[in-house]
């Protein structure tokens, strides 16, 4: 929960579209757990105006240096990318709820939809420092987009690979691929639509899961309630939590889907 | 693990007290309903004790859960919103919310908004029995459910109706929030200011709209909602201005403050108070920083105190 | 010396004629009045003969001066302007100005501002007998000066009357130009409506002011001015979505179109055509942008005529 | 009348607040005239909005490059003043008349306040390329501000300097110092003050001059009738002239002072 003004050490375009910043901010990688996000002001200017929240990738504690992975989808990102090393940006969080991390014997399953990698890699990172080691469920469209497998690989993890076009892995999604063997403690983070297939995964094989939301978000402190998700409420239908504070990490079994 | 709040060197030859309607306030900076939660989100970040006043999210007599996401969007210099008044109704805000403020030494004040003339003189009532309240703002950009929905606040009468049943129903300051969605912002504040509003507070959001033009829908999930942010300012400092000079009930400005020069035009256009909304989201420490470069500007100024500067553009 | 004017491969399949209620535009984009001059300024920078239309800067009966400076100030993603309708009175106009723009293929809607309902009558008739004038675009946000200086589009009956006697006036089609700030946009859109108006162009500026803190006076000479610009476009594209639901007149949408995107953000929400206006300042090719911009879009996403796009995200 | 996007050569820091920037812009550079501006874009986003009027300081044709030497007032100049070398600046121009050259025997005297040199400059480098010899005023408030000194001997010309806090020269301003022995054909640049007091100066002593004003500028080209200022009408008064298009240079006579 700091504001900081932290310095770009790298900036790289994994894939056209696709942006690794790699920032240093001593504080935000010491507070950082998997799941967190930060509120990142991508411009200077009025125009745009809101932050953006970005997943926490990778952290390096040791060096103070927090990761973001992100895709250019509008403006705001699009302005980040433009930052080169050595350029400042500033930083709000690590805010918002993070994963649960595993206890005891149940084995830790990551499913990846796309970018939604993200966040999910600094929970292997956190997994592979227990010496725990998941299995990756990543998808994309097509082979160039899975990201990361042989750093992920690399922290111990075992991958299984989904795409659209069958480029690489399974032809199909991930979570086809995924319900063909469910089991474990689930790790979610992709596309709206995607996740609302594992979360019925999830609950017809009567498994743990938590799913990782997006949703706009003004202030990113849980004080303008323009984030909200339907979530299960005791006794009478759903309520409105907010993705920033409640989440962005909820239980699989608390979101209700429209 | 907020960096130590800043004491400031407090000059002690500058007074920014202000007394907003029978609130005394230790310093013209306050914070915009709906922006600003419940005041405690913001407490990591900011020392709330530096605040003039604390004004609260809206509060209705129901729990209302608000309207459908996206419930934001971002427009130039600006942004939408739609959040539909989600509020845990006023028993629980008394019960559960308000209780947090206790500990901090600054004047709560709290903002309501209802459906029918009565919500509004039954909020007042139960707010004036609750502890730890200082005074109310009334929200009348609401629509009036039993007369066409049409806002309380687009019609001079019906606010000033508004406004008299809230003062009837408590002995407390009574705030009356101005709607810009109207011809004479003039006449509604002549209305409110009839009907024994002790201030005004100025200005609500401006109704506006986006649409996806890739999905050719709207942004939306209730398709119109309420233009904040530094693209509405100078029709914000605008209505400041024109109000200052026909009605004579102090004003707490707002629209689009991010920084200490935005905040004192609202002042030399006419407003006693400033309220930070929308850049608490850009900048969480906005209030401080607001409150810190007005203190600066009059050091640097030679004012000793702020009400020199109220209204100074006017002259 | 300007690049040559990009002859767009005019793609046969896509049809983007519109007819504003009888005036036949080639495509949808016009220019703003008062921001493109009276066409010439503009046309090293583009060729004026792509454009559907052009509305010319406001013409009155007599010469008018104009405010003192500053006459413009920029605002958060907005300008703020009090040019105060200096031009050189319609004769003048329709003698030297007018012939500049008959050697181009393009209708040319004039622009026209009164003092009092029966500046606008003579201003119709006068042009009405002027070669060259496709239409007029009548603005009433202007000041009644024998009726206490309310703008007559503030009061629909006043927007009423101005229609009624410039249609009584000229046989040419009349498009009425609302302003943004009143308490109920579609009540004035009805009357105009029903006073004969062929159709309407919104919105006209949102009145705002700026303060110079330095020195203490507000920023233009005239204290208050007209916010345009991208700042005022969420609240253009819901009046236009306002409107278009209530009124079956075509409009022509304004108010911060910057790119073809936001061009087609006014066509999803009701608008048959689209006028830019501050972004010329900005991008002297933004007409030509934002048409090529229709165009691709169009053609990407199988559109085969624009009358496809109006209203679209109302379904 | 080009719209440009012009490549940054150069950004120097003149003095603390006090830029140069050279961009190339090989079909201005062959098109300006001194006394003429570029309407140029500082920003890329919504914020600041309007483009920013700036003149032009320094040609150099044969490199097809334009100098501007500016100074840091608010946003626009300072995101201006941010870029770097390789960055790119969007250009609208040269826009506006330019000064009249001066023909046969009279002499030109230059006579610029602070930044007002700027136009100037461009000026000198023409009057110096055609061999002819001016004598120039420069005021300033203090010594640091007096600019471009060597260069404007180098290029052949006589300087006569004034400050308000004398610390070089005459102390005082730099209309007192010219009236002290007012003669020439006169080309001035400054602060709206200064520009009054030289307009009465040239008046009283029935010289020829031209003035470059300054005023709020929208479109730059003519179309919106922001920039205005007073010029004398024949017959009536005064009327409007766009300092846009109708100057930013005006004969010193027709400008009517409020
Ligand atoms: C908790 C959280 C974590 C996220 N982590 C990542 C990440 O690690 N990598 C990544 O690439 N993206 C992530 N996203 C999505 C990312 O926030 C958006 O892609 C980004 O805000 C788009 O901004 P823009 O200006 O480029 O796009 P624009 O479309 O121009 O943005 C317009 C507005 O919409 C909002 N917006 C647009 N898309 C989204 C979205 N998907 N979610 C929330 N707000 C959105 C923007 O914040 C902005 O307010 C995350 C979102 C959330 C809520
Ligand atoms: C024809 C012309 C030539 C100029 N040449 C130079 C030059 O060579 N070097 C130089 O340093 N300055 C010059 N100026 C002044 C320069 O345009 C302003 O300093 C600049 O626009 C300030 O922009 P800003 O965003 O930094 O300041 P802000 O104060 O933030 O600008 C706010 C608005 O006011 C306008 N504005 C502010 N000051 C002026 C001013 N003095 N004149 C016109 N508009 C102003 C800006 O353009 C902008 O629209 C010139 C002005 C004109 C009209
Ligand atoms: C997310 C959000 C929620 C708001 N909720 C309320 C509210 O509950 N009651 C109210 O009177 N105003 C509400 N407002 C309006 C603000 O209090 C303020 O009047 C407006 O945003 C203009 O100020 P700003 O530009 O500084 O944000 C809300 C504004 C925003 C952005
Ligand atoms: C400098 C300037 C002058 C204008 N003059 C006129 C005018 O003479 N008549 C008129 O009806 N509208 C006038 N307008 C309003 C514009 O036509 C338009 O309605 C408004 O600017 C909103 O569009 P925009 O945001 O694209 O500029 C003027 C606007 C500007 C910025
Ligand atoms: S973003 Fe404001 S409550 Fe979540
Ligand atoms: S700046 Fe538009 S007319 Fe001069």
């Amino acid at each position: 929960m700091l504001i900081t003004d932290a310095e770009i050490i790298q900036q790289d375009e994994i894939l056209p579209g696709y942006y690794r910043v790699t920032l240093s901010a001593f504080l935000a990688a010491i507070a950082a757990k998997p799941g967190q996000f930060l509120h990142v002001r991508c411009g200077s200017t009025l125009d745009p105006l809101l932050r953006r929240p970005l997943s926490i990738h990778a952290v390096n504690r040791e060096r103070g240096e927090i990761s973001l992975f992100y895709r250019i989808v509008g403006r705001g990102t699009a302005l980040l990318a433009g930052k080169r090393k050595g350029e400042k940006v500033n930083l709000l969080g690590p805010l918002g709820s993070g994963f649960t991390m595993p206890v005891g014997v149940s084995a830790a399953v990551v499913v990846a939809g796309g970018i939604g990698i993200a966040p999910l890699y600094f929970l292997l990172q956190e997994l592979s420092a227990l010496k725990t080691c998941a299995d990756v469920f990543l998808g994309a469209s097509t082979s160039k987009q899975l990201f990361f497998t042989q750093e992920i690989e690399a922290l111990g993890h075992r991958i299984f690979s989904a795409t659209d076009d069958g480029s690489v892995g399974y032809h199909g999604t991930v979570v086809d691929l995924f319900e063909q063997n469910p089991a474990g403690r689930v790790y979610g983070c992709g596309p709206a639509g995607m996740l609302k297939r594992l979360s019925q995964v999830i609950k017809q094989n009567e498994l743990c899961g938590e799913l990782s939301l997006e949703e706009r978000m003004g202030c990113g402190v849980g004080a303008c309630l323009s984030c909200v998700c339907k979530t299960v409420n005791e006794g009478n239908g759903a309520r409105y939590s907010r993705v920033c504070v409640d989440g962005p990490v909820f239980p699989a079994g608390e979101v209700v889907w429209e | 693990m907020t960096a130590p709040s800043k004491v400031t060197a407090e000059n002690k030859s500058i007074n920014l007290v202000v007394n907003i309607g029978g609130i005394q306030m230790k310093n013209p900076v306050t914070t915009a309903s709906g922006t600003f939660g419940y005041g405690s989100e913001y407490a990591p970040y900011i020392d709330l004790n530096r605040l003039g006043a604390i004004v609260v999210k809206g509060i209705t007599l129901q729990p209302r859960a608000g309207n459908p996401t996206p419930r934001l969007a971002e427009t130039p210099a600006g942004v939408l919103n739609s959040i539909g008044l989600q509020n845990p109704g006023v028993e629980v805000f008394i019960e559960e919310l308000l209780p947090r403020l206790a500990g901090y030494d600054l004047p709560v004040i709290v903002n309501i908004a209802g459906e029918t003339v009565q919500d509004y003189g039954r909020l007042a009532a139960r707010l004036d029995r609750a502890p730890g309240v200082a005074g109310v703002e009334v929200n009348i950009s609401c629509p009036n459910v039993k007369q066409g929905w049409m806002l309380f606040g687009s019609d001079p009468d019906m606010a000033g109706e508004v406004t008299g049943i809230v003062k009837a129903n408590t002995g407390k300051p009574v705030i009356v929030k101005l709607s810009p969605n109207v011809t004479s912002i003039v006449a509604v504040a002549e209305k409110v200011a009839a009907a024994g509003a002790d201030a005004l507070s100025m200005i609500n959001t401006l109704l506006g709209m986006s649409i996806d033009v890739k999905k050719r829908r709207p942004v939306l999930g209730n398709v119109v909602g309420g233009l904040s942010g530094p693209a509405v300012k100078p029709v914000a400092v605008r209505t400041v201005w024109q109000v200052y000079r026909e009605v004579k009930l102090p004003i707490i400005g707002m629209g689009g403050i991010m920084t200490a020069e935005d905040a004192l035009e609202f002042i030399l256009a006419g407003a006693a108070a400033v309220a930070v909304g929308t850049a608490n989201f850009v900048n969480p420490r906005a209030t401080m920083d607001v409150l810190d470069g007005i203190e600066k500007y009059m050091t640097e100024h030679g004012i000793q105190n702020i009400s020199e500067l109220v209204g100074a553009a006017q002259n």
